[in-house]
């Protein structure tokens, strides 16, 4: 354990997200929930002061691994608070796993971010659900209640998180009697959508499944709309960003983890505080980071101690821990909270809430 | 065999080096981040010295580079990862093994492409690198322990300093045994002439496959020992950015110089680290900036290279002395 | 022997013998196809038509480095040297078809690997001797001056071990003093290194000092062979090349 | 006094070509430097004209300085140089080559008028006006060069090597012209290997070696001059 | 067979784009003989500009995209000047290595907070997109502004090479520096000309290419750049309509691999299909086979 300068205890936490690149929203709101949730406890957990020690990963999976290492072997970070996206959380997750260094995501929605290969990785944990039940969730919505029948999917060939949901989109919807007529994928790189769009558009699908992030999907939405297909988008919380365009994705429904719109007492304190701070309203991804950082901290007040084999017991041993994101949480075996999914839809150039499903 | 004068300091030099970075291990001024970054070097430098073969001393212009090292990485990796588990035996097997397919494959790419020229051949490795790319991000969907468009992780972590710097000595001796034999001055006097070479009996489309080969399996064996230093692969860490990463420390080195490419490339990754400690948080969009300008800054202050065509005396045999000094330039230089 | 570019017959039905320990001068008009010629035999064109026979053998269509090795070596009429290499290594370079070790042998450097350097090393040194070029040897060929560029060549040639040696225009751009040089300069290692030499020149200085026999081309054929006598009153040459003036130098 | 070469050094990175050369040329005359390879007689012509910076000495042209002035300037003052090695443009047409003659030009009719006249100098690039000059024999190659030169209407030709590489026939017929372009005006600035011609033609001579003068006069002295007939000349033949 | 026609439209559309750049590109590659990398970073930065002159500063598109033309003109001659001026008689390589350097600074010092900053931006239609029913095929209005666009720089380029002293002072200062001074051309004035009309060109086709595609960041000139460079290439470096055989080649087999076979797979069969070409033609399409003249 490293000494402080005054002689008390310091424990250093990581902090991973992408403040710059394709989806760089995320990571700012992320950072605002990290550090307001490091400020309201006073950079303290039990004996030990917190000090964070913060990277950018740019949204790359290589660079990811670059800080991660970086932040292990050089700064010896014990916990790490990140990142966001599967995409990079994933490679780091098992780094930091074999470092014996304990991870909490807010944000990372896919089962391979805690399990790889079937084996659990011990010390890797999460603050959000995962994405079988965000597509899941998102497919029964998009029949039950839209009444939508067939459907079109395109998706990111290079990140788990949106292979993950089309997969799952696609297993449920056509187990609830729904039709797939195209699942196509592209590279991180392209720009140019116009062969597979036009194909799709023959297809005249009743849904077309964008479950990438908001960059992506903005881009993917304009050309579609250009190629005239009339479908209505659906995806999933990669859409949440200022920086959607809200234009083209006008009438289009996602999956959610949380709606500042919730009238949950804990989520309007919540909205509050962050108001106070940053005068705007909290994002999902502010907030599940908060709730992962808050999650991480009591984890080391309860183990007191700054081994990261101690603290990562604390953590799987979680019990009702309220945090905002959802009531009083624990983990699976797989280091997966259950939670519940909200549905928002873009209307007028804004989010707003649907409904809230709690999966089975 | 008799060890001649010059590789009895080279060996003593070498020796030196160890015992200097094992004492600061020792001391613990070596933090294992750089270590890392010293191992990674020697990979580099490995794998540079495969282009160096190819371009500095054959003259073939080559920007597809790092699909070899990654094709080597990746065979390597996914062996280990298989069947290996942490086996020194299976190590050195996936390493031969990461090696061979990439001579394999510039053997059989090489064979045609080496007929055109400088800039056609660059252009066109440099497709070849991204068709291996687009290889990568799609071989999950028939051997799916490589990962794919996400990548790969799980090899067993077991080269360490020592094995690399074993390794990476033991390629420079034999790059070094390489190019002052007669296949050496074969391979220069093609990059300075081909048709006077041709002309004076050199089988030209022979030696240009076999730097080409022998190159390229430099780089899968760097890629091979990347693989089990680094703990996780992704396409994106071979395409042809990366490839340049390879030409600009052969050129910036000096061409025909295996002494500047293996400072180089040493150089190279120690800055591309110093200047993200340096840099701080704070300043860390710099970086991209200031290696940029470093670059330029750089090849317009010396054109040639930091040591075009002279070579340490340590690496010159001892028979040769009267070739010390010697300078090339690159064929086709000048406009 | 033919060989055509496009629609244009740079060589047309030429055939010449040569005989073994000859000096044979190849002149005519700029463009007649005397370098053309060369190339042919040299196995950098292919003909369209014809065969090429040396020491009995056919070596048609052969590729260059084959065709050396069987021991025909040549200059170029532009320089065409190792520039960046030493003058030493770029006569050891052309050793390579005949040095003795294997691939295994240069890298772990065995005993016959250095036996094999140092007589390289040895025979190429003594070259260079004998075309005067051996105080240059550790110099870049390139900062060579263009006379001792054009002995280089030579002496590159001669490495290969020639039997026939083809020289196009060792002469051009150099003053009559310097031609006499390079008359006995042939001469020397035509008696030294026994050769059959085939020559390109326009400088008639050299060529009717040099030459046993000529044979003159004009578009591609020859309109004219002899003894440097018989060409120098021959009538046809004397309109399509020498000129009436047809002065020496 | 057109051209006038005072103390002149030209370096070629540490390598000190000329070593100081002085020398002059008289309005309509021929004068011709000669000298051993690497003596320096290109060196010296790509100063003139503007091509090499000298680190010193002065170059005046018609009374004016130019060892600064860039050479695409000096084309325009009225030197034309007329490179070794020809160096015409392969992948212009013939036709192209000599426009590119009179770049400087801009009156067009007057451009037109030197056209014919060079045409008329020399038919055989009116019958090859339409194909790349690439495709030209040395010989066509040589005329074009002297016929780019000629476009820009010089004061002053200046020629380096034109004889190189041409069969004898194409030789007396170059030194022809090179008289009849005298005659008619221009002044010319020669340098030969053929010892021999140039001597012939030129009014004065200067003899250059590594870099110095080592010898001036008029053509008939220094060809007369002993040393000169055996390094230069060599021994003369008979049955010539 | 409509279907299959609208893809082709795709592809003509892709290829335009890519023929937009690879002119530029080709058009200095043929003056200098430098593979100038930094070509599609002023491709991007052209965009940027395009970008903010209508989106953000509210010009109207013409006074925008002229702004961003004239503005990377001028960049293209300072990198010239400063990147590639020193190294213009030092061997090729030097100079290709300085254009990695100069094109890896205009990504990162484009990324910088205060530039344009390292995020991506969605880019406004400056006017609404129309699709036309052409004899049952839809063409837009952003096809026909390319392909119009396309056509007149071509010819222009072509009459400015051919037909002009300019173009004829390009075509000698390609083959031979020391010649051309020789004619009395400015060297130095015509390489700066030369950069800044292909870099003109770029940032036209930076602008058409953030308002077909609109999503702009400061790495979005990587790809675009290689692959246009690659249909040069492909067509014949150096030759003016060898880029644009080159790119609408490349656009084809790009769109029609993604319709018909997949995606993932369109790099890999562009650039195999290169590679192909230069085996049969070593020296691209229209490029003249040039053996060496010994
Ligand atoms: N590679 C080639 N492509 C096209 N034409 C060629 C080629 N090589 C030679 N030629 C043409 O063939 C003809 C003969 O050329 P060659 O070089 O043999 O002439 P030469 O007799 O050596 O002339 P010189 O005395 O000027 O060197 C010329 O018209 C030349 O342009
Ligand atoms: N570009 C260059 N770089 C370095 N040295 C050079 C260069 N050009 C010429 N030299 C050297 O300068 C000296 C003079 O060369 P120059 O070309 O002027 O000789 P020259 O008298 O024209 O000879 P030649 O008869 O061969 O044309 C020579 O020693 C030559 O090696
Ligand atoms: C920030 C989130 C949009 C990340 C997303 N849930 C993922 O796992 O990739
Ligand atoms: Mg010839
Ligand atoms: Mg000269």
């Amino acid at each position: 354990g490293g000494q402080g300068a005054s002689g008390e205890k310091v424990i250093k936490i990581g902090f991973i997200a992408p403040l710059t690149g394709d989806v760089k929203t995320f990571g700012e709101s992320a950072q605002k929930g990290f550090d307001l949730a490091l400020e309201q406890a006073g950079y303290k957990a039990g004996d030990f002061k917190i000090e964070p020690v913060k990277a950018d990963d740019r949204n790359d999976a290589t660079e990811a691994v670059n800080v991660a290492t970086k932040l292990i072997t050089q700064d010896g970070v014990k916990a790490i608070v990140g990142s966001l996206t599967s995409l990079t959380t994933i490679p780091i997750s098992k780094f930091a796993n074999d470092n014996k260094v304990v991870l909490i995501t807010g944000t990372a929605t896919s089962p391979k971010v805690t399990v790889d290969e079937g084996k659990r990785k011990e010390y890797i944990f999460r603050a959000c659900f995962i994405d079988p039940t965000q597509g899941t969730v998102a497919a029964k919505f998009a029949l039950e209640k839209l009444k939508l029948k067939t459907a079109a999917i395109l998706y990111d060939q290079g990140n788990d998180y949106t292979i993950g949901l089309a997969n799952n989109f696609k297993e449920a919807f056509t187990a609830g009697g729904g039709q797939v007529l195209a699942m196509e994928a592209y590279a991180k790189n392209d720009t140019d959508f116009s062969a597979v769009l036009t194909n799709i558009a023959k297809k005249n699908p009743d849904i077309l499944y964008l479950p990438d992030y908001y960059q992506k999907v903005s881009l993917i939405g304009q050309q579609a709309r250009d190629k005239g297909i009339k479908a209505v988008f659906i995806g999933g919380d990669g859409w949440d960003s200022s920086d959607l365009d809200y234009k083209t994705m006008e009438g289009g429904y996602f999956t959610n983890h949380y709606s500042a719109q919730d009238p949950r007492p804990e989520v309007q304190n919540w909205v509050k505080q962050f108001k106070e701070k940053y005068g705007q309203e909290p994002d999902a991804f502010a907030t599940l980071t908060y709730d992962a950082t808050n999650l991480l901290l009591n984890a080391i007040k309860t183990a007191n101690s700054d081994d990261p084999a101690k603290i990562k017991e604390a953590l799987q041993n979680t019990k009702d821990f309220s945090i905002v994101s959802g009531e009083k949480v624990s983990f699976d075996e797989n280091g997966n909270p259950i939670k519940p999914v909200t549905i928002l839809k873009i209307e007028g150039g804004k989010q707003k809430f649907v409904t809230a499903i709690k999966p089975n | 065999m008799k060890l001649s004068r010059n590789t009895f300091f080279f060996f003593a030099g070498a020796a030196f080096s160890f015992a200097l970075v094992k004492a600061m291990q020792l001391s613990g001024m070596l933090t294992p981040y750089w270590q890392l970054v010293l191992d990674q070097a020697l990979i580099i430098v490995i794998g540079a010295l495969g282009l160096s073969i190819i371009y500095g001393f054959t003259g073939q212009f080559s920007l597809g580079h790092a699909a070899f090292y990654g094709l080597g990485a990746y065979t390597a990796g996914a062996l280990d990862k298989v069947y290996g588990n942490g086996n020194m035996l299976f190590f050195f097997l996936s390493l031969l093994a990461g090696a061979a397919v990439a001579g394999l494959v510039a053997l059989l790419i090489g064979m045609p492409i080496l007929r055109l020229r400088s800039d056609y051949l660059g252009i066109a490795t440099l497709g070849f690198g991204i068709i291996v790319r687009v290889g990568m991000e799609n071989g999950n969907k028939l051997f799916p322990v490589l990962g794919g468009a996400t990548g790969m992780s799980g090899t067993p972590q077991v080269a360490d300093f020592d094995l690399i710097f074993i390794l990476t000595l033991i390629v420079i001796l034999l790059v070094r045994n390489f190019i002052f034999s007669t296949y050496g001055r074969a391979c220069t006097s093609i990059r300075e002439d081909e048709i006077a070479a041709d002309v004076m009996g050199i089988d030209t489309t022979r030696y240009k496959v076999m730097a080409f080969v022998l190159g390229c399996a430099l780089a899968g064996l760097a890629g091979g020992i990347y693989a089990h230093r680094y703990p996780f692969l992704h396409p994106a860490s071979f395409d042809f950015l990366k490839s340049f990463d390879f030409l600009l420390i052969v050129v910036l080195g000096g061409l025909g110089s295996m002494t500047g490419t293996i400072v180089t490339a040493v150089g190279w990754v120690f800055l591309l680290e110093v200047l993200r400690v340096v840099l701080g948080q704070n300043f860390i969009d710099w970086r991209g900036v200031i290696y940029a300008l470093i670059l330029v800054v750089s090849i317009i202050v010396r054109p040639q290279g930091l040591f075009s065509g002279k070579e340490l005396r340590l690496l010159v045999p001892d028979h040769l002395k009267m070739v010390t000094g010697k300078e090339h330039t690159h064929a086709g230089s000048g406009n | 022997m033919s060989k055509a570019f496009g629609g244009l017959k740079a060589v047309n039905n030429f055939s010449l013998r040569l005989d073994e320990g000859e000096i044979v001068g190849l002149i005519g008009p700029n463009g007649a196809g005397k370098t053309t010629i060369f190339n042919l035999i040299t196995g950098l064109y292919k003909p369209t038509a014809g065969t090429i026979h040396f020491c009995g053998e056919d070596i048609t269509g052969l590729p260059p480095f084959k065709i050396s090795q069987r021991g025909i070596a040549r200059t170029f009429q532009n320089i065409r040297l190792f520039k960046g290499n030493t003058v030493l290594d770029n006569v050891r370079a052309v050793f390579h078809p005949r040095i003795k070790y294997n691939f295994f042998d240069a890298l772990l450097r065995t005993p016959r690997y250095n036996a094999e350097e140092a007589r390289v090393t040895r025979e190429a040194m003594e070259l260079l001797e004998a075309l005067n070029l051996a105080h240059r040897a550790n110099e870049k060929a390139a900062n060579l001056a263009y006379g001792d560029q054009r002995r280089l060549e030579i002496a590159r040639a001669l490495a290969t071990h020639p039997k026939l040696l083809l020289l196009d225009e060792p002469a051009a751009g150099m003053n009559p003093a310097e031609v006499k040089r390079m008359v006995e300069l042939v001469r020397y290692i035509k008696e030294r290194f026994k050769l059959t030499v085939l020559l390109i020149e326009h400088q008639m200085g050299m060529v009717m000092n040099l030459c046993e026999r000529l044979v003159v081309m004009d578009f591609g054929q020859i309109i004219a062979t002899g003894t440097p006598l018989e060409i120098r009153n021959n009538p046809v040459v004397l309109e399509a090349y020498l000129g009436k003036g047809a002065t020496v130098a | 006094m057109i051209l006038e070469v005072k103390d002149l050094e030209v370096y070629y990175g540490s390598i000190r070509a000329l070593q100081g050369i002085s020398f002059y040329v008289e309005k309509g005359e021929i004068v011709t430097l000669i000298g051993a390879n690497g003596a320096g007689k290109s060196t010296t012509l790509r100063t003139i004209s503007g091509l090499l910076i000298p680190r010193q000495g002065e170059i005046y042209f018609q009374g004016k300085k130019i060892n600064r002035t860039p050479a695409h300037q000096i084309v325009r003052m009225g030197i034309s140089h007329v490179p070794e090695g020809r160096q015409i443009f392969p992948n212009l047409t013939v036709m192209e080559n000599l426009l590119m003659g009179a770049y400087t030009r801009r009156n067009r009719a007057e451009v037109q008028e030197s056209l014919e006249e060079v045409l008329k100098r020399f038919p055989r690039l009116r019958e090859r006006a339409k194909q790349l000059a690439g495709t030209l024999s040395g010989g066509e190659q040589q005329m074009l060069a002297m016929g780019r030169g000629l476009m820009s209407k010089p004061t002053l030709l200046i020629l380096d090597e034109p004889s190189m590489g041409l069969s004898p026939l194409l030789v007396e017929e170059i030194f022809e012209i090179i008289k009849n372009i005298n005659q008619q005006g221009t002044t010319v600035l020669l340098v030969e290997q053929n010892a021999y011609m140039a001597l012939q033609i030129a009014h004065r001579a200067y003899v250059l070696e590594t870099g110095r003068i080592v010898l001036s006069g008029t053509s008939a002295e220094v060809q007369a001059n002993p040393q000169i007939r055996s390094a230069y000349l060599g021994e003369v033949e008979e049955g010539s | 067979m409509e279907h299959f026609l609208e893809q082709v439209l795709n592809g003509l559309q892709l290829g335009l784009m890519y023929a937009l750049i690879a002119l530029g590109y080709t058009m200095v590659y043929g003056v200098v003989q430098l593979i100038n990398f930094a070509h599609g970073d002023v491709f991007m930065v052209g965009a940027f500009l395009g970008y903010f002159g209508f989106a953000v500063w509210g010009l109207p598109l013409p006074v925008a995209i002229l702004t961003a033309m004239v503005a990377c003109a001028l960049l293209g001659v300072i990198i010239e000047r400063v990147a590639y001026r020193p190294l213009r008689y030092a061997p090729k390589i030097a100079a290709l290595i300085s254009a990695i350097g100069v094109s890896l600074f205009l990504e990162y010092f484009s990324s910088l907070k205060f530039v344009f900053g390292p995020n991506y931006r969605v880019v406004p239609r400056p006017f609404p997109e129309v699709q036309w029913n052409i004899a049952g095929l839809s063409v837009s209005n952003i096809q026909v502004i390319v392909f119009v666009v396309v056509l007149f720089m071509l010819i222009l380029l072509q009459i400015l090479i051919y037909r002009t002293k300019t173009g004829m002072a390009m075509r000698t200062v390609a083959v031979d520096h020391n010649a051309a001074r020789l004619m009395g051309v400015n060297v130095d004035t015509t390489i700066s000309i030369t950069f800044a009309i292909g870099s003109a060109f770029a940032a036209l086709g930076g602008v058409l290419y953030a308002i077909a595609y609109p999503q702009i960041h400061p790495f979005m000139g990587i790809m675009p750049g290689l692959k246009a460079f690659t249909a040069a290439v492909l067509g014949g470096i150096g030759i003016i309509p060898g880029a644009v055989l080159g790119a609408l080649i490349m656009g084809q087999v790009e769109i029609l691999t993604s319709a018909y076979i997949s995606s993932q797979m369109r790099d890999a069969i562009a650039f195999a299909i290169l590679i192909l070409v230069l085996l049969v033609r070593p020296t691209g399409l229209l490029g003249r086979t040039e053996t060496e003249k010994v």
